[in-house]
């Protein structure tokens, strides 16, 4: 068994032997004993150690999907236990193993009752991520998808806030609306493929031979992108998002945040454009426009609410807003920024959940009208909130700004060579629009930044308040790290998918758009060499 | 050996028998949905039966052989035991509630 | 040219940046001070000093005869053609500004050490301070556009946290966030001047860009103009120009040496600076330019009009900023890149020197900024009166002081350049006849007259520190002499070289220069006359008004007519929070949250879930229990598969 | 094939089968004086009785079913039809028929613990249950109508009386007696398809019936033909319960007894839908006919699906929701059929589907039956609140055949869900399927329902402990169902495999 | 017109008349004995159909077994005029003319169909000549015959099914439904 299957195992198999372990808390009682919480940080930790030899045995020149295993599972439906990872999966994939036991962590305190659940439910939602990360095969994409609703149902519903049952189960009828269609997608392109190759099979390399009629795409997209765009959250499918942060334990908010809502915009990039490009070039007008309302709607949101997690909620709506038109840009520049964004805003975004827990733990509310002055009282906690918060409002120099900059630079570009082709001022429009969220984010963040920390300590039940605890300080480290990792320094991120992406664009870009973009990389060398000429010395 | 029914049989016999068999049919529905007892709703059940058994022997006749005849005889074996089972639970619920209306009988609904 | 000595002018102050920043964290975690106000100051004013010595010596020593020297560190990022690597550059354009901000900066930060006393968050601030020394010198050093993007949105971070320094004052907070987000509504500008620029040519270098518009422009005319004013639209911003300069006022919420700095002597220039930079794009975009020089024009004399009326010390002064920006930008967009490089210069001079003055004032009078409760200080706070005079006459433009120098340049190039105009020259004169009198109204108001502060106040009115003071003269001293290594050559006759413009000429008008039209010496010679006359106007009005101040004056809230609408401003901020922020906050709550979130998206979903429950509830009542009902439904149901099969037939 | 007389071998389950219902007869026949004899009296007392019954017919139906297990895998390689046309043996029927002694061992084991707290005299229960199954395993394996329609009656009689078993509850009787009224009338409608067949063909054996069926002209003979295949489908719509057949349906669940519910749910359901399978998918087409036969299909299992699965929604009693469950799923088992493409794969998903729902059902209504006791009868909502904290294995159970049953993966009915979207989609019916697929979304709402119930809601009133009585058998049959969803979720294929061999069987 | 074939259309017309007295007779026992009737009338019909054996059967069985079963119930059971002996449910009225309507329609388009097509019974038949038959046909040498051998394992199966009827109706028999409390 390769170490890919390991990551996937190492979660997995925690989770059952958890399973066995006695139950040593009681059912309601607050009770201390948080060994399964320790134990769950091993195997999280453990993971992340496995994924790092990933990461380190990872080969940043191959186009090729590396540590694949290929096992046959259920040959009748050419179903196979195909898994391997590339350029465009490999930072997902380390951001979910990164990002785990820092959650696990984060739980300690938070959760304080039915913990061997939590735990359980935690580490298996691990491996149910990871699955869909590596999956090679259509069909156990899909499983891996449908089986990461299940410990998210049960982290809100049970872990959740007051309303946490509506908002479980909205988000697990919102979610299996779209992926039902993309299930009758899949198995219809399966049957696609079976007439064409005599078998069923649901490898992705197989199906992208498939030639399908632009008018079938079209459907097929249809399915795919509504169950990705419900997941990513787009416009008009976002509103399960805010009940389901709301609701959710910290853990929870951190892990959908960080990783699930990242399952929409990976399933786009990895399903919905390469196999469906024709339709996806069709409706990449359409996607973007969606994408930009997003951006654009959910920043007003955001700017409404007077609850810190909702507004944190309908950022990442504004935010996988850029993902998603980068993603349907297809310029190398757009996709990669677009990867780079999911990374940066399962970071930012999941830290800002985890601070807002931290002071939810503190204070039981979040509603930001109970707050304020709050700078004075925990200065470092605001410190981290406040840098976690220019991270989220893309400030240069930390990591939002690279991938937002990439991802409006390249869409920029493909706008640009579509409005050469065909003087087409849409999607410039569209742009202007999605830049103009830049001004938007700014103003939601600070303004919320401003209302809860700034400002006079008036409410006396802030006065008591402690600050960060080391524990949550180790916590918070990592982001911070990562913050200005990527932000100062992203080329390591970068290279480990650039060859990918490459290759990617190289294949889905259309056409036209490549004849009309490959002008001008000739166009500039001649510029810099002359502006090389310039600078010599006099 | 000639008989002297065949014409008919295979005319407008036929025709005929497969009218009668619908209507019984349609009458033993018609019992079993219109009438308000239990006992009522059996014997619409057997009339139906009845019918169908007149189907069968008259298409015995026309193939001339015997499946038809004995599953119909099956068909009376089952609507027995049909009727035995059922008797008995009527007489077990009327001697519950002491009635065999079966409005009686709705407690079970939604 | 690799040289890593620039490295180390940028780097030290993020190093002291860092070091405070950690230090102020931890003072305020653990309640305890590692090191406070003195060590903190000593070791930011030394982080700048440094940079500033070592700037000094990269530009006069390394650089000599060179036409720049840079430093790559690291490529940030690359994608395909897309290749930004963070690279420092020292021409001759951002040597001057290199001079300006880290010399302008030690001495603010020395002047800081004084002021900041006895704040419990000092150390805090002058963490700020360097990193926005930082910020600042990845705007002017950056040689792509998106690292200087990177110091352009830095400094607006830096901004943003020193407006809002005394946080707990929700107003302060309130001006902090405000600069920021205005300033993104620049930004926003000016990432699409970037993107459109990439589109097109293909690379972010700065001189790869200039060269592009100057050498092979396949832009469209029209969208070279878009793409300079894109870039403009990010100018107004950072550099307060209309429509976004509301900001700027409200920025004076801040501690007074960060007004000095950010919001007088450096952040503020850096559109003009931007402007400069890509003086090859604006070249080659003349309705941008002409944009430029309007904008400027209307700034310049619609601030300078608001700060007639205004009764804050610094409130004026902001006014006053705001309006010589606008010369800068006349200048630029008159194409004399070199005279707005040359006034920016003058203006960290004297404008930094006249609100450590104001500080100083402000210091002196326990807080209270508005100039009626002043007067008299002249006796009380001498050398803070003098350098603050001082400025005073180099900003109104007399000669031989620096304002005159420059801003006289800039009314002639306005006058005579080809892409100027005579109306815009026209305001331009107006502008600095307001300029010398408000000017010199506030220095009436202050400095002469009777004290007319409460007792108390006088009570406590002393000279301020030698901290405060020595970098006073120093400002004061560059007001004067400043202006001196750029005088024009029909000045002096040709007699003394025009140092600045021999050495920023070179690298602002490499791509392309403007033609000045030809006018006689006479014509040349008049102006000038005329624009010290304008000077003299003003300060004689203001002297015949504000000299000896009798009655009170009056309060502002009778004001009617044009003084109303000066004194509020022209009603800017309100029509911008009536008709521009309310609607946006109100759209977000009461159309998308309340009507299109809940009530249409969450109410179809909602609503189609209760609706088919409520179906489903229809449904079961079908099931009635009754066997007889149960043996028509299958009846029923018979009848419908009979039918498909009669239908056949 | 080969037509032979008469071989043991290949009737080794059935004839072992009532082999154990003479021994259980005889049993309770001469239990009284044996016991009278040896002076102990213990034994006459209801409990002890039962439990004994229930001991003896749980391992016998274990010997039965290992003895076909051992002897009929011999049979698995060919297909024999046997006794002059009456039966047909061998190939993947073994998988079929083993599936019902699965249903049947599993309804026994779950029994016992049920005939005891609700005082049902356990022998003539399990006798009954013997002969249904008897029924059932005939039923797949019938040949002609003759032993369809007998088998058929074999099957449902005895459930007629075992629904109306449940002693402690008057609207047992209720159930029974609508279900057997029902029962009779839609015998009624089978029949009188089966005599128009008969009619138009002259003959009995389903094989020569659909073979002489020709509906290239439409002629009289289509004409009855067509309305005898019309009321033969009506009659075994009504036993797989398809709307608007299926009314029955949630009366007769609900009054009966729980592990009697589970097994007509599958049993009952996989029988006649294997006989569905034989006379409709089979590979010789009806011709023109066809057309009529898939709009059919297609409209009464959409209906099916649509009613069903909303009806459920509404449910505040489990069993009841589980009832509209199984109508819901048997509007997805004949949606399979609607494009009428007589090919083996549909077959295949549909027999598959079936033998994942038996896994599935029997799971749900097993924890159902393990959470009952003399105390606490548990079928609504209202008793299942908080039960994950009394007993959480029962309900992880539960969530497993819920998941299952609204088909997400990796349980059993995702398998079976997608198979017969396969069959759909390749029938080119997308409307259908999507309108398919978004029910089992409301499905979803309901399943998930349950867990929330389960294990986010607060009980009502305090929980008593769950019994001990009879846990063995329960946990075992809950354990091996459980497994089974499991391990064809994530090993279906040979599943897939014997389900294919049936299917061949089948045509 | 031949005896038989006169006999032929009483006899089912007797048939159809028994069964309307059962659907519209007020009195259960009138109901049972239209029924009755309908049973010997079709025995009759049996017996021109030449199942001779059925004919017997169904005297015997039917009216005589079965019918007297349920008499003798409704007898035993005592049934009083009750209301819902006197009423038809309420579903007639809506019931009613739906199924009368589908019954005529049913019956017009056979009539339709086979006239369009006058031979389609003997063409429907897999005998040579339909219309003669061996006189021997339906005698119960015959029919046992068919029974025991071809039908064998049916007959033996029906008597399984007996069995397990007599253990369904004894269990039922022995039970008593007490009320649930929570009922």
């Amino acid at each position: 068994m390769g170490i890919l299957s390991w990551t996937l195992l190492i979660p997995a198999l925690g989770a059952v032997l958890m399973m066995f372990l006695p139950s040593r808390d009681s059912y309601t009682e607050k009770s201390s004993a948080s060994i399964y919480g320790w134990i769950a940080f091993a195997v999280s930790t453990l993971t992340m150690i496995v994924s790092i030899f990933v990461l380190s045995n990872f080969d940043n020149s191959m186009v090729a999907y590396q540590f694949q295993e290929n096992i046959k599972w259920i040959p009748q439906f050419g179903l196979n236990y195909h898994i391997g990872i590339d350029g465009i999966s490999i930072l997902l994939f380390m951001l979910t193993t990164i990002l785990m036991p820092v959650t696990v962590l984060s739980s300690f305190k938070y959760i304080q009752k039915r913990k061997k659940e939590y735990y359980i439910w935690l580490l298996f939602l691990e491996f149910t991520m990871l699955g869909a990360f590596v999956a090679l095969n259509l069909f156990i994409f899909y499983i891996f998808w449908e089986l990461m609703l299940i410990p998210m149902f049960f982290l809100i519903g049970i872990w959740g806030g007051t309303r946490r049952i509506y908002a479980t189960v909205k988000f697990v009828l919102f979610t299996v609306v779209g992926s039902l269609m993309m299930l009758a997608g899949i198995i219809y392109l399966a049957i696609l493929a079976r007439n064409t190759f005599g078998e069923f099979t649901f490898e992705f390399e197989q199906l992208l031979k498939l030639d399908i009629p632009v008018q079938t795409q079209l459907w097929l997209f249809a399915a795919f992108a509504l169950a990705f765009a419900i997941k990513v959250p787009m416009f008009p499918f976002h509103t399960w998002l805010p009940d389901a942060h709301v609701e959710a334990p910290t853990a929870g908010s951190v892990i959908l945040a960080g990783v699930l809502l990242k399952m929409g915009c990976y399933g786009f990039v990895r399903l919905g454009i390469p196999l469906f490009g024709e339709a996806a070039l069709i409706a990449a007008p359409l996607m973007q426009t969606l994408a930009v309302i997003g951006i654009v709607y959910g920043a007003c949101l955001a700017l409404a609410q007077s609850d810190l997690k909702k507004l944190v909620a309908y950022s990442s709506i504004s935010h996988l807003g850029y993902v998603i038109l980068g993603l349907f840009a297809l310029t190398p520049e757009a996709i990669q920024g677009s990867i780079l964004q999911m990374v940066n805003h399962g970071i930012s975004t999941g830290a800002l959940f985890l601070l807002v827990g931290m002071l939810y733990e503190r204070r039981h509310t979040r509603e930001i009208a109970d707050f304020g002055g709050l700078a004075h009282q925990l200065p470092v906690y605001a410190t981290v909130f406040m840098i976690i918060t220019l991270s989220s409002v893309a400030l240069p120099g930390t990591n939002g700004f690279v991938g937002e900059f990439l991802i409006l630079l390249g869409s920029f570009k493909a706008a640009w060579a579509h409005f050469v082709m065909h003087q087409e001022v849409f999607r410039l429009i569209l742009m202007v629009f999605a830049t103009s969220g830049v001004i938007l984010g700014a103003y939601y963040m600070l303004w919320m930044v401003q209302r809860v920390f700034f400002g006079p300590l008036t409410n006396e039940k802030n006065k008591n308040l402690k600050d960060l605890s080391l524990r949550e300080g180790l916590v918070l480290i990592p982001f911070i790290i990562f913050v200005f990792w990527i932000g100062l320094y992203p080329k390591p991120y970068l290279s480990k998918m650039e060859v990918s992406v490459n290759h990617y664009v190289e294949q889905y870009q259309p056409e036209a758009l490549k004849e009309q973009l490959i002008e001008a990389p000739q166009h500039t060398e001649t510029i810099e060499h002359k502006t090389e000429d310039v600078h010599t010395e006099h | 050996m000639i008989n002297p029914l065949g014409d008919f049989i295979v005319g407008f016999g036929g025709i005929f028998t497969i009218s009668v068999v619908l209507i019984l049919f349609f009458i033993g529905v018609a019992t079993f949905i219109f009438r308000r007892t239990l006992l009522h709703m059996l014997m619409g059940v057997e009339l139906m039966l009845n019918a169908v058994n007149l189907s069968l022997i008259y298409f015995s006749r026309l193939h001339q052989n015997f499946d038809g005849q004995i599953l119909s005889l099956m068909i009376f074996v089952v609507a027995a035991c049909e009727v035995a089972v059922g008797i008995a639970i009527i007489v077990k619920l009327y001697k519950r509630t002491g009635t065999i209306g079966v409005e009686t009988y709705t407690e079970e609904r939604g | 040219m690799e040289n890593s000595l620039i490295l180390f002018i940028v780097l030290l102050p993020l190093v002291g940046a860092i070091l405070n920043g950690t230090v102020a964290a931890t003072n305020a975690f653990r309640k305890k001070e590692i090191w406070g106000e003195k060590i903190a100051g000593i070791i930011a004013f030394t982080a700048v000093g440094i940079s500033f010595l070592l700037s000094l010596y990269a530009v006069f020593v390394k650089m000599s005869g060179l036409e720049y020297i840079s430093c790559t560190p690291y490529e940030w990022i690359s994608i395909g053609e897309l290749k930004v690597s963070v690279t420092f550059l020292i021409d001759h354009l951002s040597a001057v500004m290199l001079l300006v901000v880290t010399g302008v900066s030690s001495v603010i930060h020395f002047y800081s050490i004084g002021y900041i006393h006895g704040d419990e968050s000092s150390v805090r601030y002058f963490s700020y301070l360097n990193l926005f020394v930082f910020a600042m010198l990845l705007l002017i050093l950056g040689d792509s556009m998106p690292v200087m993007f990177v110091g352009w949105e830095g400094v607006g971070l830096c901004s943003y946290l020193l407006i809002g320094f005394w946080y707990k004052d929700d107003e302060k907070a309130a001006a902090g966030k405000k600069a920021f987000i205005v300033n993104r509504i620049g930004d926003f500008g000016f990432l699409l001047g970037m993107f459109l620029i990439f589109a097109n040519v293909g690379t972010l270098t700065i001189s790869g860009v200039n060269e592009f518009f100057h050498a092979n422009n396949s832009m469209t005319f029209f969208w070279t103009n878009v793409a300079g004013i894109c870039l403009f639209i990010g100018a107004t911003g950072k550099s307060a120009q209309i429509p976004l300069y509301v900001w700027l006022p409200d920025a004076m919420a801040g501690p007074t040496p960060v007004s000095a700095l950010i919001h007088a002597a450096t952040m503020v220039t850096a559109g003009v600076y931007m402007v400069a930079r890509f003086h090859g794009l604006f070249l080659a975009a003349p309705i941008a330019m002409n944009v430029v020089l309007w904008v400027g024009a209307i700034t310049a004399l619609f601030s300078a009009s608001i700060a007639l009326y205004q009764n804050d010390i610094k409130k004026v002064l902001a006014y006053s900023t705001v309006s010589q920006l606008g010369f800068m930008f006349m200048a630029a967009g008159a194409g004399a890149f070199v005279i707005a490089i040359f006034h920016l210069m003058t203006h960290a001079f004297f404008k930094a020197c006249l609100f450590l003055g104001s500080g100083s004032v402000i210091h002196a009078m326990g807080g209270e900024q508005d100039i009626r409760y002043m007067g008299g200080l002249k006796q009380f706070m001498p050398a803070t009166f003098i350098t603050f005079l001082l400025a005073t006459i180099a900003i109104a433009g007399f000669p031989p002081l620096a304002g005159f120098f420059s801003k006289d340049e800039i009314l002639w190039n306005v006058f005579a350049s080809e892409h100027g105009s005579k109306i815009v020259w026209f305001i331009g004169a107006v502008a600095a006849l307001f300029t010398a009198f408000y000017m010199f109204r506030l220095v009436y108001l202050t400095f002469y007259g009777n004290f007319r502060g409460t007792r108390e106040q006088e009570h406590h009115l002393h000279e301020s520190p030698k901290t405060m003071t020595v970098p006073l003269m120093i400002l004061a001293a560059l007001s004067v002499v400043g202006g001196w290594i750029g005088i024009p050559k029909l000045l002096s006759f040709g007699a003394i070289p025009n140092f600045f413009h021999d050495f920023v000429g070179p690298a602002v008008e490499k791509f392309g220069h403007v033609h000045i039209a030809h006018y006689s010496h006479a014509v040349e010679y008049s102006l000038m006359a005329l624009s010290v006359a304008i000077a003299f106007a003003g300060w004689y009005i203001a002297r015949s008004m504000f000299r000896d101040l009798k009655h009170k004056l009056p309060d502002p809230d009778k004001y009617t007519g044009l003084p109303r609408l000066l004194w509020n401003k022209y009603f800017i901020d309100e029509i911008y929070i009536k008709y521009i922020v309310d609607p946006i906050k109100s759209l977000s709550t009461n159309v998308f949250l309340n009507i299109s979130d809940k009530k249409l998206i969450d109410g179809a979903a909602n609503g189609s879930a209760s609706g088919w429950n409520k179906v489903a509830g229809i449904f079961s009542k079908f099931q009635t229990g009754n066997i007889q009902a149960y043996g028509f439904y299958m009846i029923f149901g018979a009848a419908i598969a009979v039918l498909f099969v009669l239908f056949v037939f | 094939m080969n037509e032979i007389s008469f071989n043991p071998t290949f009737l080794m389950g059935e004839i072992s089968l009532i082999a154990l219902i003479v021994i259980l007869t005889l049993v309770e026949a001469f239990q009284r004086p044996i016991f009278a004899f040896f002076g102990t009296t213990d034994t006459r007392e209801l409990d002890a009785r039962n439990r004994q019954a229930s001991r003896l017919a749980s391992i016998g139906l274990m010997f039965v079913a290992v003895n076909y297990y051992i002897f009929g895998r011999a049979t698995a390689g060919e297909e024999i039809i046997l006794l002059h046309n009456s039966l047909k043996a061998g190939g993947g029927m073994y998988i079929g028929k083993l599936a019902l002694m699965g249903a049947g061992i599993l309804t026994v084991l779950m029994s016992s613990r049920y005939t005891l707290s609700q005082q049902i005299p356990a022998m003539d229960y399990y006798l009954l249950l013997c002969f249904s199954l008897l029924g059932a395993l005939t039923l797949i394996a019938a040949e002609n109508f003759l032993m369809i329609f007998l088998s058929l009656e074999m099957m449902s009689i005895p459930i007629y009386a075992l629904v109306g078993l449940k002693r402690l509850s008057p609207r047992s009787g209720e159930s029974a007696i609508k279900y057997l009224l029902l029962g009779g009338f839609s015998s009624g409608f089978l029949l009188l398809g089966i005599s128009f067949l008969y009619g138009t063909t002259g003959s009995l054996v389903v094989s020569d019936v659909i073979g002489r069926l020709t509906f290239s002209t439409m002629d009289a003979a289509s004409f009855l033909s067509g309305l005898g295949l019309i009321f033969v489908f009506i009659g075994l719509a009504f036993k797989v319960s398809m709307v608007p057949f299926h009314a029955w349906t949630p009366d007769v669940y609900e009054g009966a007894g729980t592990p009697i519910t589970a097994f007509m749910s599958v049993a009952v359901k996989l029988a006649a839908f294997a006989v569905i399978l034989k006379i409709f998918a089979g590979m010789d087409s009806f011709g023109e006919f066809d057309s009529v036969i898939g709009v059919i299909f297609m409209f009464f299992s959409l209906i099916t699906v649509i009613y069903g699965n909303s009806v459920a929604l509404v449910q505040k009693n489990v069993k009841r929701m589980l009832a509209y469950s199984s109508i819901a799923h048997a509007g997805y088992m004949g949606l399979a059929l609607a494009p009428m493409a007589h090919k083996i794969q549909t077959v295949q998903a549909v027999l598959f589907y079936g033998i994942g729902y038996i896994a599935m059902n029997m799971l749900a209504f097993g924890v159902l039956v393990y959470l009952t006791h003399k105390d606490h009868y548990c079928e609504t909502l209202d008793d299942l609140k908080g039960i994950a904290r009394k007993a959480p294995g029962a309900a992880a159970m539960m969530t497993i055949a819920m998941f299952s049953l609204a088909g997400l993966p990796p349980a059993v009915g995702f398998v079976g869900k997608v198979q017969i979207f396969i069959q759909l989609l390749e029938g080119k019916m997308y409307v259908t399927a999507v309108i398919a697929l978004l029910f089992s979304l409301v499905a979803l709402y309901f399943y998930i329902n349950v867990i929330v119930v389960m294990y986010m809601r607060e009980p009502e009133k305090e929980i008593k402990e769950i019994g001990k009585q009879s846990l063995l058998p329960v946990w075992l049959s809950l354990a091996l169902s459980v497994l089974v969803v499991i391990l064809l979720g994530l090993i279906p294929s040979p599943l897939l495999q014997w389900s294919l061999k049936w299917a061949e069987v089948l045509f | 017109m031949d005896f038989n074939i006169l006999m032929y259309f009483v006899f089912g017309m007797v048939a159809i008349a028994g069964g309307l007295v059962l659907l519209f007779a007020k009195h259960p026992i009138k109901g049972a004995m239209g029924l009755l009737v309908s049973m010997l009338a079709l025995a009759g019909l049996y017996a021109i159909l030449q199942a001779h054996s059925i004919a017997v059967f169904q005297v015997i069985i039917y009216a005589g077994a079965i019918m007297v079963l349920i008499i003798y119930f409704l007898m035993l059971l005592d049934i009083k005029s009750e209301d819902y002996l006197k009423s038809y449910a309420k579903l007639v009225w809506t019931g009613g003319p739906i199924l009368l309507l589908l019954a005529i329609f049913f019956i017009y388009k056979l009539y339709t169909v086979f006239k369009g097509q006058p031979g389609a019974l003997s063409d429907m038949s897999t005998v040579v000549d339909p219309m003669t038959v061996p006189e021997s046909f339906g005698g119960i040498k015959e029919f046992s015959t068919a029974l025991l051998t071809k039908y064998m394992f049916a007959f033996e199966f029906v008597s399984t099914l007996l069995f397990a009827a007599i253990v369904a109706v004894i269990s039922i028999v022995q039970l008593d439904w007490r009320g649930r409390k929570n009922d």
